[in-house]
């Protein structure tokens, strides 16, 4: 019943945003304002990666928020999982050699290949986020092969509140000799297509690396150190 | 087109698990669904036939470069969205796990004290 | 052309795949299921020329989000009753 | 002006260096933490201050990344979005300051980081320009509540949590989808640009469905009906400072930015779906509230309610075709409208924090707990619930004026809405009244105290726009009067100096109306009113009394409130006082033994209230003045009010338990004048509008027959009644029904009858509940077969309350056959003959009733406990003889009042004075007959006292025995009790009129209330508390919303 | 002035011996119709007299001392607020006191006076009469203010004189025939009035001992006794006024008033004892019925 009522239900939203979507055509040009970032991004931000400008600099401000949604998170389920009395799964044991020597060796190779990624986030695909990600996987593989493994808890709070507050910093310089806040003009833009370009961008996307990769170390910590319980 | 009707149907299969699924875990399970359903409708919605990334490490690309990219803007927001996802998906876990360590069930029947 | 077929394949993956993790009992293997999705997903988008998504949801999407699933289930029960 | 990047910015590096902080030195985060949000609100607040004082002329636009808005994103701040900041941060600083103080949940850091980001996130909200900018700040916030409704970890926080966390989900996921396809259609995700290409005639096909797509994710995080259980859950689940910054704080954000959204997107069919959906969103939780138990549920369907009618004020907005001068109505009512809530909610929500269960019963006894927690209480309830002179009273009477212009429905679906409002705020508010003993409650109550401080002190504010829309202006003398009333409360440590401090005031008082004592109906009821306060004053000499400390405020209330009903010019001014007054003795009352006739009085008088304000709603002009050519409808909704205050039948369930169980030094006053505000009221409607009525006779006969039937049916009731109070309650319910039968006549005889009732009314009414009062007093009980036999202990009183019952039953020498003999040849003048035989025969049983009192009280056997019993204290003795001079003065001399109410007659030139003369021999001359009151005074008088000498000389020897020696079929009593006959006394009659008395009245109004409180029962089984049905419900409605309103 | 005042008097002493007398032949002619000797018809007069001289009265306070005069005063006010002979000088009593309406409201004044003092002494029966009194009062006031409100309407006036006025010109005239189903509902209210039989609950002489004075004797007693009788001269009067045309002289008075005076008394030896609320459902129906008749007449043929 129940079931039969859902699908109904979502058929007919289905066909209302099939509705929406079939009237914009599959893979038809048509620009709106990002024609101006498509056209004059380079112009005014040295960037190569568009995406990268439009992320950091056109909608720094959208970047800004989405940190802190990540900072929240990452807060919240510090917070609410402070006093979890989770069952234990976690065994106490580290794991098997392999997977120990593996982790070793990947370990520093994945940190230095996300800051390789947040570094080149104005150049090539990815930044911030993704380089983030990958120094948290470089954690995670630990994690899971050590149960003693404990990334410093508050080396990880103090690298995440200093690259937040790095971005906004960053904002309010440009703010302050800029003339608007995260404006893109307080340092020289560089050449384009090369590393030291771009402005802030590269900054920006590098306290993001930062920010992500101990935030989402710290998660995940958090989530499997969430065992308070007494056993 | 294809594209769109499969990220319209992922969503719905999302949705759907939050609408039947008797079970926590299934409905953030089907959140999560849903999200990656939205970010791929968005990203088909920016894609230009026959153009190229939006990364102008090339310099032909410099000249004319709306004629030869997709759409960047999308990509922007699927970037935030995906972010702000996973946010929303560990918050949610981290509830989830909270509620299972109190009675010790995932089953949704148990989790209807408030009501009326 | 194989390439759109290809993608047109991995569509239908993502849905088949789709409903196994909304079907399935156990959650671990619907946790999993949504992951593949994720992966899946992020090789659509290299098709739809948005590398940095791609990326993004690979390492997000299929990464991170599979990692913190597969935590909370263990951290809870496997079976869906 | 202060950048408002500066607020976000500045507090998100605070929250980020509150996690440096945290890891380090947990104790100093609140050095961070509690800076920011002062910051926030003070540059929140300087740039509304900037908007106010003009000094910021237009909203401010700051570009980010320096790029002109549609390429970047903008912040744009305006009046309403400072205003709105302003308050957010407001909230914020309370609640954070409240959880302070009891403590935050460790890590306390984080939760400092999210409170702070929610506030933030609220703030962003409103400040952003840019869709897509929004959706990321609706993340920020709906996350942060994730985590702050969680916070308490208990199980319901839980659930509530996870329920939020996937509705929410959805919602989002409907406005990123909205967004990204709207930028997809507009090429733009900048409001201002977006608003500007729609208002250019750009259009799309699909431009409607994107735009629903939107408000549908908006108007599930404006919780509208049926999709808001979840944030029902969330008000009653969780964390009571959480649920006051939600409900106080970011909700309103929302709110700002569905009506930004809704006017950029302009689409035709939006003020339809706010209209709809806030207007039924506010009906039916009001409704929904009725029987909820539990207390912070109560306060969360409360909530719903007032974003409901928000939400219904913006549907105003966004109608094309609102007038201008309408939409800067509700532009301030919707001002006031935030305002009220946040703040009485916040203050609710608070204070509920410092009470320990959830349920309405755990909150028995707070208000006796602590001053502070009564006064935030009863500000914010009175505030909340829509009472003057708080600033919801104003943005509702705003509002429905506006909604006049729009549709009567709207403004009958605000008023239905009210009521039910009122219904159970105030069922809450005696509720937890109840019970003798104390309530055990925190003390963290200076944060709501701030809060509801904070509605008072938005009285002014709110007051001005209200007058400034309405042209409305309230006499200042009585205003100052009200002001000085209150502050009397102050005087609370002592009861004589809060006494001697009224009776003072009630003279300067005297002093200041001194001008307005004219010889015409406002001015012969303000002489009533002043004249009779301070009477009645002196009797609530306190003595030994428990009397609580707001008794002589609430009395004074009352008292000036009435002036200024009576003074008022416009209908506007009088439904304020109306409204005050309501309050005032409604707290009088509920001070007293009857909290749930207090309740049943709040409710009837609300009902009666609110149909009064559609009427007014209704009328050309807000002047009082003549009405032309009106509708029937609008006499009767004009009229109900007063009709209430009169108990008319069948409105007159509350009146028994409400006069009988008032704290008895209020019930003269109750009775002696405050019912006669409804004979005044009613006086205007007849005046002003029945008048002009195509169906005048008719509707003046209607309530004729209302009148004689509330005469007959109360004095028979009466007759029955075993408790002295409540029977004199039914008494004096009868009087005013005759007093109304007067007016309905709407002869110049039949007015001067009402109007000569009214003040003799008081005159013996008032005497005989000030003798109750005494008695009562004294012998400790109202209850009639627990008395007897007084005569001997209270020989005054029963001297005076002999006199006042004969006045009362109409017989001759006294004041009170005057006015029969008046009504009585008007209604035969008039030829209302089978009215005049129900009035006669109703004055007839009056005399049943009469004899009761008397002979319960004070004859018959004294009872063994009541031997010690002294005569009623001096003040009251005092009150007695005052009284009792006007009724033996006004039997002999009637045109002392006749005269002056000729002339108040003459004034009123739409009825012309009455056809009487007076001659030497036959006194006063109707067309009818004639009645010589001087010499049947003297008549009497003389005969009397010439019998009773001849009666000393003549008889023998007269010898005085002891009470029990009476002729007892040979036996000798033991006891008094088994000689008294005081209970039953009518039981004889009663087997011949029970077919009459069966409560019909009380049954029907209760059947309804019963029904009505069992279908909201039902209906809010529709919130199952089942995440995957409110998630279905969700679906449901965006598809609904969809569906109906693309076009 | 004083002239009028002294004439009154002359008629106020009269009524009181015309209602003594009347007493007493009720009483022969009742002992006659159950064939008894029954006491002479001056006997009240002899009982009066006997009250009077009672050398010790037993008080119960002073609303029981003031009963009496209260009584008195109440029913040769009422008396005296009837014309005995309308538009004769000497016989037409205080009727400038007031009309119609203030007589019906007087009336009540010397019953209130005697219900408050026997309810003093302290005994029960005397409430209990009160109250049946008051109650019976409710019952039979319905149709006589039905009647009342039609004469008054009728006659359009509230004054006896105007009311016996409009009856003038033959005996066709008389409202008992113009209006005979208002007069019908008085005349029945009549028998409630008169505490008679069918209605005599009240009294109840067998139960409570004569009710309301139960309590009283001697001086007291007489006085009572005496208001008692000018009140039923009183009503017969008033009766003769509304229905029966009045009277052009002393001598019609009497005859009418006898008359009137007869009619209760033939009911009350033919028909057993009603309860109370027999009593007032009875009047609440059919003399009800009755005057509503002529009430509904009045008011559709207006």
């Amino acid at each position: 019943m129940r079931k039969w009522f859902a699908l109904a239900l979502l058929i007919v939203l289905g066909f209302f945003l099939a509705e929406i979507a079939s009237s914009f055509p599959f893979g038809q040009e048509k620009w709106g304002v990002s024609k101006h970032y498509v056209d004059r991004g380079i112009e005014e931000n040295r960037g190569a990666n568009l995406v990268t400008s439009i992320v950091v600099n056109y909608r720094g401000f959208d970047t800004l928020g989405e940190v802190t949604v990540l900072f929240l998170a990452a807060t919240a389920l510090a917070f609410l999982l402070s006093t979890c009395r989770c069952r234990r799964k976690y065994r106490r044991w580290d794991a098997s050699l392999i997977l120990k020597t593996a982790s070793e060796t990947l370990y520093p190779l994945l940190i230095l290949f996300g800051a390789y990624i947040f570094i080149h986030g104005h150049l090539t695909p990815g930044g911030g986020f993704q380089g983030g990600t990958v120094i948290a996987s470089a954690v995670m593989l630990m994690l899971l092969s050590y149960f003693s493994f404990h990334p410093n808890h508050r080396a990880l709070s103090t690298t995440e509140g200093l690259a937040g507050l790095a971005f906004v910093l960053i904002g309010f310089a440009g703010l302050v000799w800029g003339g608007s806040f995260l404006a893109n003009n307080i340092l020289p833009l560089g050449q384009w297509n090369r590393l030291f370009s771009a402005g802030v961008i590269p900054l920006i996307y590098v306290a993001v690396g930062f920010k992500v990769g101990a935030e989402l170390s710290g998660l995940i910590t958090d989530m499997l150190k969430a065992t308070k319980e007494e056993e | 087109m294809a594209f769109f009707v499969s990220s319209i149907l992922l969503i719905l299969i999302g949705l759907y698990a939050v609408l039947v699924k008797r079970n926590i875990m299934k409905i953030v399970i089907g959140l999560s669904l849903m999200d990656t359903g939205v970010n791929l409708l968005i990203i088909s919605l920016g894609f230009i036939r026959g153009r190229t990334a939006p990364i102008i490490n090339t310099r032909d690309l410099l000249v004319n470069t709306s004629s030869k990219v997709v759409d960047p803007l999308p990509q922007a927001l699927v970037l935030t969205a995906i972010v702000i996802g996973v946010a929303v998906t560990a918050v949610a876990l981290s509830i989830v796990m909270l509620m299972y360590s109190k009675k010790k069930t995932l089953e949704i029947d148990e989790y209807k004290e408030l009501k009326w | 052309m194989i390439l759109e077929y290809f993608m047109l394949f991995l569509l239908f993956l993502m849905l088949a795949l789709g409903i196994y993790a909304v079907e399935t009992r156990d959650l671990l293997a619907s946790v999993l299921a949504a992951g593949f999705i994720s992966l899946v997903a992020s090789i659509v988008y290299l098709y739809l020329q948005a590398p940095d998504v791609a990326m993004t949801e690979a390492a997000i999407g299929a990464g991170l989000t599979t990692l913190i699933f597969i935590i909370a289930v263990r951290k809870t029960e496997r079976y869906e009753k | 002006m202060v950048n408002p990047i500066l607020i976000i910015g500045i507090t998100l590096g605070s929250a980020f260096l509150i996690g440096i902080v945290q890891a380090f030195r947990p104790r100093w985060t609140g050095w961070i933490f509690y800076p920011t949000l002062v910051f926030d609100f003070l540059a929140s607040a300087v740039n509304l201050y900037g908007f106010l004082s003009g000094s910021i002329g237009k909203p401010i636009m700051v570009k980010i990344g320096g790029f002109p808005p549609p390429v970047g994103i903008n912040l744009l701040v305006g009046k309403a979005e400072a205003a709105l900041g302003t308050l957010i941060f407001a909230v914020a600083l309370l609640g954070a300051y409240h959880w302070g103080r009891r403590g935050f949940p460790q890590p306390q850091g984080k939760i400092m980081v999210l409170f702070l980001l929610l506030a933030l996130g609220a703030a962003g909200i409103s400040f952003t320009g840019d869709f897509f900018n929004l959706f990321v700040f609706v993340e920020i916030t709906s996350i942060a509540s994730y985590g702050l409704v969680a916070s308490s970890r208990r199980e319901e926080a839980l659930e509530a949590a996870f329920k939020y966390m996937v509705v929410g989900s959805i919602s989002s996921t409907f406005i990123l989808l909205g967004v990204v396809f709207l930028y997809k259609a507009t090429g733009s995700l900048n409001m201002l640009d977006i608003g500007g290409k729609i208002a250019g005639g750009f259009s799309s096909q699909v431009l409607g469905l994107i735009s629903l797509l939107i408000l549908a994710g908006l108007l599930v995080e404006l919780e509208v009906f049926p999709i808001n259980g979840w944030a029902l859950d969330i008000y009653q689940g969780a964390d009571p400072v959480v649920v006051a910054l939600l409900a106080g704080a970011a909700v309103k954000a929302f709110y700002l930015v569905y009506l930004k959204t809704a006017s950029y997107l302009a689409l035709p069919s939006f003020f339809k779906l706010s209209l709809i959906f806030g207007g039924g969103t506010y009906l039916v939780s009001q409704f929904f509230a009725w029987r909820q138990e539990n207390a912070r549920r109560l306060l969360g369907y409360s909530s719903v309610g007032q974003l409901g009618l928000l939400i219904l004020a913006g549907g105003l907005l966004l109608s094309p075709s609102l007038p201008a001068s309408s939409r800067a109505m509700v532009l301030a009512a919707v001002v006031l409208l935030i305002l009220n809530h946040s703040f009485s909610k916040s203050s609710l929500f608070l204070l509920a924090d410092n009470v320990k269960g959830e349920k309405l019963e755990d909150w028995k006894g707070v208000l006796s707990s602590s001053p502070v927690f009564r006064f935030s209480f009863t500000t914010s309830v009175f505030s909340v619930a829509g009472l003057p002179p708080f600033p919801g009273f104003w943005a509702k009477l705003l509002l429905v004026m506006a909604a006049a212009r729009f549709s009567p429905w709207l403004v009958a679906l605000i008023l239905a809405g009210a009521l039910a409002e009122v219904v159970y705020y105030f069922r809450f508010f005696y509720l937890v009244s109840l019970g003798d003993k104390k309530a055990e409650v925190g003390n963290n109550l200076l944060a709501p105290l701030v809060a509801s401080l904070f509605l008072v002190g938005a009285v002014p504010l709110a007051y001005k726009m209200a007058a400034d829309k309405l042209s409305l202006t309230l006499p200042g003398g009585v205003l100052v009067l009200l002001g000085l009333s209150l502050l009397v409360y102050l005087l609370g440590f002592s009861r004589l100096l809060q006494w001697l401090a009224s009776l003072g005031l009630v003279a300067y008082g005297a002093y200041l109306l001194l001008p307005f004592l004219k010889a015409d109906l406002s001015g012969f009821f303000l002489g009533l009113i002043l004249a009779g306060a301070a009477v009645l004053l002196l009797a609530t000499y306190p003595g030994a009394k428990n009397l609580s400390s707001s008794f002589y405020p609430a009395y004074l209330v009352v008292v000036f409130s009435m002036a200024g009903l009576v003074l008022s010019t416009t209908w506007f001014s009088l439904f304020v006082f109306w409204e005050i007054m309501s309050w005032a003795s409604f707290l009088l009352i509920n001070m007293g033994r009857g909290k749930k006739a207090a309740w049943i009085y709040a409710v009837l008088s609300a009902a009666g209230a609110y149909a009064m304000l559609g009427g007014i709603s209704l009328l050309p002009s807000p002047y009082i003045s003549s009405v032309k050519s009106p509708g029937p409808w609008l006499a009767l909704l004009l009229s109900l009010g007063f009709l209430v205050k009169m108990a008319t039948v069948p409105l007159h369930i509350w009146a028994r338990d409400a006069y009988g169980e008032s704290p008895d030094d209020f019930t003269p006053l109750l009775s002696g004048i405050m019912s006669k505000m409804g004979v005044f009221g009613s006086a205007l409607v007849f005046l002003y509008v029945v008048i002009n009525l195509s169906s005048r006779s008719s509707f003046n006969y209607l309530l004729g027959w209302a009148g004689v039937l509330t005469a007959f049916f109360m004095t028979l009731l009466a007759v029955f009644q075993e408790d002295l109070k409540k029977l004199l309650a039914y008494s004096s319910v009868a009087q005013v029904g005759y007093i109304l039968l007067g007016l309905a006549l709407f002869t110049p005889l039949g007015w001067t009858a009402a109007l000569y009732h009214t003040v003799n009314h008081f005159f013996f009414k008032g005497l005989l509940f000030v003798a109750a009062a005494g008695i009562v007093y004294r012998v400790g009980t109202s209850y009639l077969p627990h008395m007897g036999g007084l005569i001997r202990r209270m020989p005054l009183t029963f001297f005076a309350s002999l006199l006042a019952v004969i006045a009362l039953a109409g017989v001759p020498p006294l004041s009170g056959f005057a006015g029969k003999w008046l009504l009585y040849t008007a209604l035969i003048e008039k030829g209302w003959i089978f009215i005049a035989v129900v009035a006669f025969l109703a004055s007839t049983l009056a005399f049943l009733y009469s004899f009761k009192i008397l002979h319960a009280v004070f004859l018959g056997q004294l009872q063994e406990e009541n031997c010690e019993v002294r005569e009623v204290p001096i003040p009251v003795a005092v009150v007695e003889i005052i009284l009792l001079i006007p009724l033996v003065v006004l039997g002999a001399f009637p045109r002392l009042i006749l005269d002056p109410i000729t002339r108040v007659l003459g004034k009123v030139t739409a009825l012309g004075i009455p056809d009487l003369k007076y001659t030497k021999t036959l006194g006063v001359v109707s067309r009818l007959g004639h009645w010589n009151a001087l010499f049947l005074m003297v008549f009497f008088a003389g005969a009397f006292i010439l019998a009773l000498i001849f009666f000393a000389l003549t008889s023998a020897r007269v010898k005085l025995v002891g009470q029990m020696d009476v002729g007892y079929s040979g036996e000798v009593p033991r006891s008094p009790e088994d000689l008294h006959f005081g209970y039953g006394m009518y039981d004889h009659f009663r087997r011949a009129v029970k077919w009459l008395i069966y409560p019909l009245a009380t049954r029907v109004w209760r059947g309804i209330y019963e029904a009505l409180g069992a279908v909201a029962e039902m209906g809010r089984r529709i919130y199952t508390g089942d995440t995957n049905t409110y998630a279905a419900y969700v679906i449901g409605i965006s598809l609904l919303i969809l569906l109906i309103f693309k076009g | 002035m004083w002239a009028k005042i002294l004439y009154a008097f002359l008629t106020l002493i009269g009524g009181i011996a015309y209602g003594l007398l009347l007493g007493g032949i009720s009483r022969k002619i009742t002992a006659r119709m159950q064939n008894r000797r029954g006491p002479t018809v001056w006997q009240n007069f002899i009982d009066l007299w006997k009250l009077f001289r009672k050398k010790t009265a037993i008080s119960h306070g002073v609303m029981f001392y003031l009963a009496p005069m209260f009584r008195l005063v109440g029913g040769a006010g009422t008396f005296l607020l009837v014309p005995v002979v309308v538009g004769s000088p000497y016989l037409s009593n205080f009727s400038f006191g007031g009309d119609l309406i203030v007589l019906m409201y007087f009336m009540v004044l010397g019953c209130l006076g005697m219900a408050l003092g026997a309810a003093e002494s302290g005994h029960p029966h005397a409430p209990i009469g009160v109250t049946r009194g008051l109650s019976q009062m409710a019952g039979y006031e319905l149709p006589f203010i039905l009647s009342v409100i039609v004469l008054m309407v009728a006659d359009k006036t509230a004054t006896l004189e105007g009311i016996v006025r409009a009856q003038q010109g033959g005996i066709l005239h008389w409202h008992l025939f113009t209006h005979p189903f208002a007069a019908a509902a008085a005349f029945i209210s009549l028998l409630g009035m008169m505490t008679s039989y069918p209605f005599q609950v009240v009294l109840a002489p067998q139960e409570i001992a004569v009710g309301p004075p139960t309590e009283y004797s001697s001086t007291f007693l007489s006085y009572m006794f005496s208001g008692r009788s000018v009140f039923a001269v009183a009503k017969y009067l008033l009766f003769m006024n509304l229905f029966l045309g009045g009277a052009s002289n002393l001598l019609w008075a009497f005859v009418k008033t006898f008359a009137i005076f007869l009619w209760p008394l033939f009911i009350t030896n033919v028909f057993p004892r009603l309860r109370l609320e027999q009593s007032v459902l009875f009047f609440w129906t059919w003399p009800t019925f009755l005057g509503l008749v002529d009430l509904l007449r009045i008011y559709l043929v207006r």
